[in-house]
């Protein structure tokens, strides 16, 4: 069982105890413990359950590449699931829970799929549960989801907040072991801006804890001279608990920078996403060890022998009383000389037929039992190491002899962490010495410039002895400033004294000829309980690709992503496969390294910050006044305005009466207002507009309609001709940024001869429409200009002061009725509204919103864009032919309506529809025909486009498209409901309030 | 004439910088032949200022033209000269091609100031410009996005930024730099 | 046809839970592959190029629906190794325009009894799909929708915001910026594994005596008098009747060798999958508004889809920016997904035309066959594709592809489903 | 992320800050083309894989629409210019070149 030793721990700070708890068990560790050194001091080794078989599984590596300690992390506001032990640095309060068990961790039913488990090779799922049909969905499914899943679900909006932060620099250095440490120092040194990063709370990495010696001194003490060294730089800023997360085209990088989860305070961010641009990455992320496959190799107890080490070194937690060290190379020894140190027993087994190297000897020295050509038959425990079993490791595992143990440190050789390098691109090459993957930097991520903008180093390049790091460092931070465009040199590279070794040998097996039913024993990918049988198994059914087997078998889909099962499980697959490593090849690596918050992706956009909400000068006074929002875009416009004790309904209702008997008000100042202004101007509205523009004479209004070059309207709005050479286009509330940005195309990739400028001045403004058989008399009162019918009759404009306000008046109207849209100053906009009120409060001045605009230009036939049209619909179909230029030889759209199908006989057309029984049309529904389509599909014949209940008329309204329908006055047609029954409704005129346009003309 | 008032009506914040919104400040956008000398002599009879050089600020005794695009300025000046220079320029600009609108009223401008980095280390929250002072000096004029809506950027000082962004975003604009700026998420980057 | 004599029959286990029980007892031994890997013949009565779901899918129910098994399938990469095994797994049919509708539908159909077809467990779960109406112009584009569906036969309704939240618990519904006013909800719809689709017709192929022929590339169309022959590759030249190109984001590349242009363009889209947790989502929801869809696999992972890119890209990498805009969006509807995390990102290489649905047809080339620009939509559709296409082929008429026509751009017969409020595929 | 540096001011504008706007180069076909024309002009596209030629807008910046000159497999950019010639410039197609021996697109090489 694991224990605390009374003395050491680089990391820990014994004078400040820290107390946590353990699915509810209150547990004490130390300031500086990960939560995983915390409870191997307490003894805790069983920490979860495994994916598929919920097998007992315990603590096996020490930093992000562990899969097995997964937890529950605190709860309700603050709850995260899936959390790693590993890297989750203790803090007083910590409250975690073990996942993927019921009842207990202790007793968990599902272990029954353990039991089971030869019953649920790879690949089960896809050959069980066929039948009957309706089981997979009500019955088998269910099941398998619940005994998936591995984490609780969060249940509460998340109490943390989370923010961005953009930053560029030369050079990205990734890593804060002694490669990114000398990395950052060459390439601040030379000159260049750099940013170093290291995910954890530490620098140095493992070289202190391996006992380097670096330019004389102990590696701790280099590291910290050098930290100091960069922090003292101006063009060098060093970042720690700060992870880079992917890699990505141009040079742009994420790093995941964790500000509070090591001690929580929720008025700071949680979580900071840097996006950083950088010249040039250096990707000095170091190694992680590798598992060896022999049959137990799960068990709690049974660890990565750097683990072992880790803890001993850093948190003097004591993996166990017996280790057995079982190693393919010399890196094995180091783990059983320090275990030896801290007074443990320990006993290497080494898989190789003679160790003399260095540190082999120096263990012999020492008095520890190393037994070579050894390996492991199987572990074999309750729950826990208690036996290992040894064998010859050339043979079948055949009598093996006991050693009592509880702890069982793998040493199965290094592969070096490539996944950055990998992320953009960057190819790999296999190494035999070593058995790894290492980058190839003859094909490495190109970037913006087409050449390389990633550099390996260090231990991440394959270079695993601390001299060749340093070195090999040195030269990539020194070239990655240099290509970054810094001119200064660096100083010299640090040096270490070459550690002599003996090649490893490479160990896929243990032993090499186990049985199958070693091997169905032997875990490749722990979480996600992927064994050597199972890869096996995948080959034998023909899934060769490495991507076949990884999602057949989900080797390496697991939250760790594959760091310590991918080259294990390759290289058992090429063994089944019979071929070469590198042909079998890796799978694709993809950001990020390691788990990111979905909180910190977002950022600062939740809440009120989510996305920008437009207002209008008025957007106070509407909020103010029951304004029930509707988002057209960004904006928000009032739909209605509800007043007490009456609904959305009545509000709409009473708007539009109110506007038709007296006096309306509409906030209009969303509409877009473009100015075109210059010698070609004329000719550009008149392409731009399906109408004739250039005749329009100054002072007055014309309505115009847009269309896409394929032909199909796209927006409309009043034109306004201001003077010689300038014109006043307004737009849809949604089309002002849209069509200007059209504009801006053509003039700018089409007739970039032409003269003509544009400008968006919507914002300018504040607008409103004065609507209503009291319009003029509103105006009058306030006085100024003179609005009377003979100074500004229908269709025209004028500048000029309305009360105190400069204005520009238009005479136009949307509903029918007298009306004035009155343009102010946007500064004022709120007063003109005020006084508007004021002056108007004794016609019952009623504001409306957007719902009742739509009655009101429905009841007339207008058209809207969105409701009449969807993008397919041209104006012919419109019957807005009246607003199509005959004489233009161009226009944009002209082209595309000359098609077969636009000009079809057959296309439907705008009519008004009128149910027999005064009902309202249901929204959206079809006009049926006869039949049905090759396809069993009834044959429609039209649609309702807009339908309303009219205040007015006291009836339902509508208009829609129908085949031929203009032909077809009178005639009765059959409207479908959803539930399949039908509504009759008469094709009549579209207008069906004041078709003689009386009211609007006074 | 009644009461003009600015987008969020001149609020502001302290955080680890000062948010502040400047007012109403006029501005003209004026668009024509930046390469022409008549334009460049027109321009200059009404603001008193040279053009800007791509992507600067020219000043004059009261007024400043900044560099929009290679065919746009805006000048700013007092809220209550602007339409007066609407009228002048297109006086003086009569005969070339060109356009002047005043579009004093439909932008916010804050100002953001403090000590150190901080002012661009709070920007670099939610602007993807490169803001590192050899790259973007005092008095250069970087249009580019705030989170997710578009806004020019300029440093008066190391110590002062000025933003523009469009008056219907102010309010978001402002919260923001608010959020950005809040006490305890200094970064220490810059 | 068929012309030569096709290949024996291949003797494949079938699967069964008793299958699994007996090779249990024999260490799993007794499984046999799940596809041949044989040598290419010399000619073929159809070839199709692609071994995507869709090649795949065009193959098998060229056998089952016409006989037709002297049929090599060819891969240049590893079976289903494209965009089929990079989606995000969403079935549905409720489009708008009745062409769409017919061919989603039939694909619907087909995968209900998938599984059983092919003796493969696809694990297609009808859990239900929503698509969230949050402005009023949502609401009007979905409503038109049910009332489409109601006469195309496809099963929807516009259901409430207060049955959303019945169905999708973690839903925040209520805003602020963009309550849930209603949704488009198909019982129906649902998800599948989306290997295990590739996969199990595959390996149906391969039982019938198909060739199923990977790692052999394509490198020229060879064509006599305006009509197809055969094809180069890397593994030599193989000879056929007629050709199918289905090979997705490579379409243009294709098209090009065997001589005509196409309405295409090839744009990266995104996805990615949170760290499992327990199940908490038994739907599929869409939410176009904010642009992001989520649902939960049987792993527990959250499944969430992104944006395309706006430019041309064949790199399988998307720009981050899509994800961020993709998971703020998310993070606004499900509050709860804030503090789980982003366990992997992934790209692939949609093709889409001009109006954004797909090219099911002849060609310039006399039976020379594409199927293509199915954009970001393509999963779902795989069973009804691979039945319309292969009606086409063996028929010369089918009415699922008669609408998807090449002809339709130039007569301007569009089939734009993004006029339902810009619903998203 | 793509990286573009703007022609016009200059600026290197993160992909965030532009607007994609298609194939570049394109001959508009109006009233009086042939039905094929038409098609081509607006539908069909080049879709290489390796050189191709776009058009971007600064849209967050000054405005502008400028090409550039961009591998869709490796995301190189040979270069930008103006939005304003109707085909690459001499100079930015002799980068290519250096780069890309023998690259073709459409008739250009």
């Amino acid at each position: 069982m694991s224990f605390r030793l009374d003395t050491g721990g680089r990391f820990i700070d014994r004078s400040k105890p820290r107390s946590f708890t353990f699915n509810g068990k209150a547990m004490r560790g130390f300031e500086g413990d990960t939560l995983a050194s915390a409870l191997l001091g307490q003894g805790q080794m069983l920490v979860g359950r495994s994916f598929k078989y919920h097998r007992p599984r315990g603590i096996v590596a020490s930093g992000s590449e562990e899969p097995n300690a997964l937890m529950n992390l605190g709860r309700d506001k603050t709850f995260e699931p899936n959390a790693r032990a590993t890297t989750t640095e203790l803090f007083d309060g910590l409250e975690a829970e073990s996942q993927n068990h019921w009842p207990s961790l202790e007793f968990d039913i599902g272990e029954l799929n353990a039991k089971l488990s030869r019953f649920l090779p790879a690949g089960f799922y896809y050959k069980m549960f066929l039948w009957p049909r309706s089981f997979w969905k009500h019955v088998y499914e269910p099941i398998i989801r619940k005994s998936a899943g591995l984490g609780r679900a969060p249940r509460h909006r998340d109490a943390d907040h989370y923010e961005h932060f953009n930053a560029t620099v030369d050079v990205l250095v990734v890593g804060g072991g002694i490669a990114g440490l000398q990395a950052a120092k060459a390439a601040g040194e030379a000159g260049a801006e750099v940013l170093l990063i290291e995910q954890g709370a530490h620098w140095g990495g493992r070289a202190p804890v391996d006992g380097a010696v670096i330019d004389g001194v102990p590696a701790a003490e280099w590291v910290e001279a050098t930290v100091a060294a960069l922090g003292a730089m101006p063009n060098v800023a060093i970042r720690a608990r700060t992870m880079g997360a992917g890699v990505y085209d141009h040079g742009y990088a994420l790093a995941y920078e964790r500000l509070t989860d090591h001690a929580p305070d929720p008025s700071l961010p949680r979580h900071r996403l840097w996006r950083i641009r950088a010249g040039r990455i250096v990707t000095a992320t170091g190694a992680i060890e590798r598992p060896l496959s022999f049959a137990g190799n799960d068990l709690p107890g049974v660890m990565l022998a750097s683990a072992v080490r880790d803890y001993v070194t850093n948190y003097a937690v004591a993996p166990g009383k017996c280790v057995v060290v079982v190693t393919n190379n010399d890196d094995g020894y180091r783990t059983a000389l320090t275990v030896q140190e801290a007074g443990l027993e320990v006993v290497v087994l080494d898989a190789r037929s003679e160790a003399n190297g260095p540190l082999a000897e120096q263990a012999r020295a020492a008095g520890i039992t190393v037994r070579v050509g050894r390996g492991i038959e199987s572990v074999k425990g309750k729950g826990k190491v208690e036996k290992v079993w040894v064998c010859d490791q050339t043979r079948d595992g055949s009598n093996p002899d006991p050693i009592k143990a509880d702890c069982v440190a793998m040493a199965g050789g290094w592969s070096p962490v490539v996944h950055l390098w990998s992320h953009c691109g960057g190819k790999l090459s296999w190494q035999e010495d070593g058995a790894f993957f290492r980058p190839d930097p003859e094909r490495a991520p190109n970037g913006a410039d087409g050449a390389a903008f990633v550099l390996a180093a260090g231990a991440a390049n394959g270079e695993l002895e601390t001299a060749a790091v340093l070195t090999d460092a040195y030269v990539a931070g020194a070239r990655a400033a240099a290509e970054a465009g810094a001119t200064g040199t660096a100083g010299a590279a640090a040096t270490a004294d070459v550690e002599l070794s003996e090649p490893m040998l490479p160990v896929w097996n243990m032993p090499e000829r186990a049985s199958y039913a070693l091997r169905s024993k032997a875990w490749l990918d722990y979480q996600n309980d992927v064994k050597v049988t199972d890869v096996e198994l995948a080959a034998r059914e023909g899934f060769e690709s490495v991507e076949h087997t990884k999602r057949y078998t989900t080797l390496g889909m697991a939250t760790d992503q594959g760091k310590l099962s991918n080259i294990n499980g390759l290289a058992v697959l090429a063994g089944a496969l019979d071929q070469e490593i590198p042909k079998v090849g890796t799978t694709t690596f993809r950001p990020p390294y390691h788990p990111i918050s979905m909180g910190a992706i977002a950022g600062e956009a939740r809440g009120a910050l989510f996305q920008p909400v437009r207002q209008t000068p008025m957007y106070d006074w509407h909020d103010a006044n029951g304004a029930h929002w509707e988002p057209v875009g960004h904006w928000r416009r009032p739909y209605a305005y509800v007043k007490p004790g009456e609904d959305v309904h009545a509000a709409v209702k009473r708007e539009v009466l109110a506007t038709r008997n007296s006096l309306g008000l509409l906030d209009a100042s969303t509409l877009g207002k473009l100015v075109v202004k210059g010698p070609d101007a004329g000719k550009f509205m008149d392409m731009m507009y399906t109408n004739m523009m250039s005749t329009l004479p100054v002072g007055k209004c014309r309505y115009g309609l847009m269309c896409s070059e394929n032909g199909f309207l796209s927006d409309d709005g009043v034109v306004a001709r201001m003077d010689d050479d300038t014109w006043l286009c307004h737009t849809t509330t949604g089309g002002a940024d849209r069509i200007h940005a059209h504009m801006e195309e053509w003039l700018q990739t089409e007739w970039w001869d032409w003269k003509v400028y544009v400008a968006n001045v919507t914002e300018q403004y504040a607008q409103v429409a004065v609507v209503g058989p009291n319009a003029r008399k509103v105006l009058e009162k306030l006085g100024g200009m003179d609005v009377s019918k003979e100074a500004l009759p229908f269709m025209q404009w004028a500048e000029g002061a309305i009360g105190q306000f400069s204005a520009r008046v238009f005479r136009i109207s949307f509903s029918g009725e007298l009306s004035y849209e009155i343009a102010v100053p946007a500064s004022q906009g709120r007063a003109f509204w005020d006084a508007l009120l004021e002056a108007g409060s004794e016609f019952g001045v009623t504001p409306y919103g957007t719902e009742a605009l739509h009655i009101m230009r429905a009841e007339k036939g207008f058209i809207m864009i969105g409701d009449e049209t969807d993008g397919t619909v041209i104006p012919q179909d419109l019957g807005l032919n009246w607003a199509i230029s005959k004489k233009k030889e161009d226009f944009l759209g002209k082209r595309a309506q000359e098609r077969d199908h636009m000009t079809d006989p057959l296309r439907w057309k705008l009519v008004g529809l009128e149910t027999l029984d005064g009902s309202v049309l249901p929204d959206g529904s079809y006009a049926v025909g006869e039949g049905v389509n090759d396809n069993g599909q009834r044959v429609v014949q039209g649609r309702v486009t807009s339908t309303y209940f009219s205040p007015t008329l006291e009836r339902g309204i509508a208009m829609g498209l129908v085949e031929l329908g203009p032909d077809r006055m009178g005639e009765v047609i059959a409207f479908n409901r959803v539930d399949g029954t039908f509504v009759q409704a008469k094709i009549v005129d579209p207008v069906v309030f004041d078709p003689e346009g009386e009211k609007q003309n006074v | 004439m009644s009461e003009a008032v600015s987008a969020v009506q001149g609020a502001s914040a302290s955080g680890f910088v000062d948010v502040a919104e400047a007012g109403l400040v006029g501005m003209v956008t004026i668009r024509g032949d930046l390469g022409d000398s008549d334009f460049a002599h027109a321009v200059w009879s009404v603001t008193h200022c040279g053009l800007p050089k791509k992507r600067g600020i020219a000043a004059g005794e009261s007024d400043q033209l900044l560099w929009m695009s290679p065919d746009e300025l805006l000048l700013v000046c007092a809220h209550e000269e602007a339409e007066a220079r609407v009228q002048a320029l297109s006086a003086a600009l009569s005969g070339q091609h060109h356009l002047v609108v005043n579009v004093s009223d439909a932008r916010a401008v804050f100002r953001v100031s403090g000590s150190g980095s901080a002012v661009r280390e709070a920007m670099a929250k939610v602007t993807p410009a490169d803001l590192r002072p050899r790259i973007l000096g005092v008095g250069e004029v970087r249009r580019t996005r705030m989170a997710q809506v578009p806004a020019a950027i300029c440093f008066d000082g190391e110590d002062q930024a000025t933003i523009v962004c469009f008056r219907s975003v102010g309010t978001y604009v402002f919260d923001l730099l608010v959020r950005s700026s809040k006490p305890g998420s200094e970064v220490g980057h810059f | 046809m068929p012309s030569e004599i096709p290949r024996m029959k291949r003797e494949m286990s079938r699967y069964s839970v008793f299958a699994v029980a007996r090779e249990a007892f024999r260490d799993h031994q007794g499984w046999t592959r799940a596809w041949g890997s044989p040598e290419p013949k010399r000619k073929y009565d159809v070839i199709i190029i692609g071994a995507g779901g869709h090649g795949l899918a065009t193959a098998y129910y060229l056998g089952k629906n016409h006989g037709i098994r002297n049929v090599a399938v060819l891969e240049k990469g590893w079976l289903g190794g494209g965009n089929t095994g990079r989606n995000t797994t969403i079935i549905r049919s409720n489009y708008l325009q009745d062409p769409s509708a017919a061919i989603y539908e039939k694909a619907r159909s087909l995968y209900e009894d998938l599984s059983q077809d092919l003796n493969y467990n696809v694990m297609f779960s009808p859990r239900g799909v929503m698509m969230l109406a949050q402005t009023e112009h949502e609401i009007r584009g979905y409503k038109r929708t049910a009332h489409a569906n109601a006469l195309q036969g496809v099963a929807t309704e516009f259901i409430s915001p207060a049955r959303v939240k019945q169905l999708c618990p973690i839903m925040e519904i209520r805003g602020p910026r963009y309550p849930v006013l209603g949704a488009l909800w198909q019982p129906r719809g649902g998800t599948a594994r989306h290997d295990a689709v590739a996969w199990g017709y595959a390996r149906k192929c391969s039982e019938m005596g198909m060739d199923i022929i990977q790692k052999c590339e394509v490198t020229g169309v060879r064509s006599q008098g305006g009509k197809v022959v055969g094809v180069t590759t890397s593994r030599g030249d193989i000879d056929c009747d007629k050709l199918g190109v289905v090979v997705a984001g490579h379409s243009g590349h294709v098209a090009d060798m065997a001589g005509f242009r196409l309405p295409i363009e090839s744009v990266a889209l995104q996805a990615l999958v949170s760290e499992p947790i327990k199940p908490c989502m038994d739907v599929v929801v869409m939410a176009n508004t904010v642009h992001g869809y989520m649902s939960q696999s049987d792993k527990g992972e959250m499944v969430i889809g992104g944006g395309t890119d706006g430019y041309n890209n064949y790199t399988q990498r998307g720009s981050f920016h899509h994800i961020e805009e993709t998971v703020r969006a998310l993070v606004e509807t499900f509050p709860m997904i804030s503090r789980l995390k982003m366990l992997r990102q992934w790209g692939g290489i949609v093709d889409v035309t001009g109006d954004r649905s797909p090219i099911l047809s002849k060609t310039p080339l006399e039976n020379c066959f594409i199927n293509c620009g199915w954009g970001t939509g393509g999963f779902k559709a795989i069973p009804g594709s691979g039945w319309g296409m292969a009606e086409l082929m063996a028929t010369g008429y089918s009415p699922l592809t008669e609408a998807f026509g090449l002809d339709r751009f130039s007569e301007g017969r569009f089939i734009d489903e993004s006029v339902a409020a810009g619903v998203a595929h | 992320m793509l990286i573009l540096k703007c022609p016009y001011c200059g600026v290197a504008c993160d992909e965030t800050e532009l607007h994609a706007g298609g194939e570049a180069h394109l001959t508009r076909h109006g009233p009086g083309s042939s039905d094929a024309d038409f098609e081509e002009y607006l539908f069909m596209r080049e879709n290489p894989r390796g050189v191709h030629f776009e058009r971007w807008r600064h849209v967050y910046g000054c405005g502008k629409w400028f090409h550039a000159a961009r591998d869709t497999a490796t995301l190189e950019v040979f270069g930008t210019y103006s939005a304003q010639v109707a085909e690459p410039p001499k100079d930015v197609r002799a980068a290519i070149t250096a780069k890309v021996p023998g690259w073709r697109w459409r008739d250009l090489s």
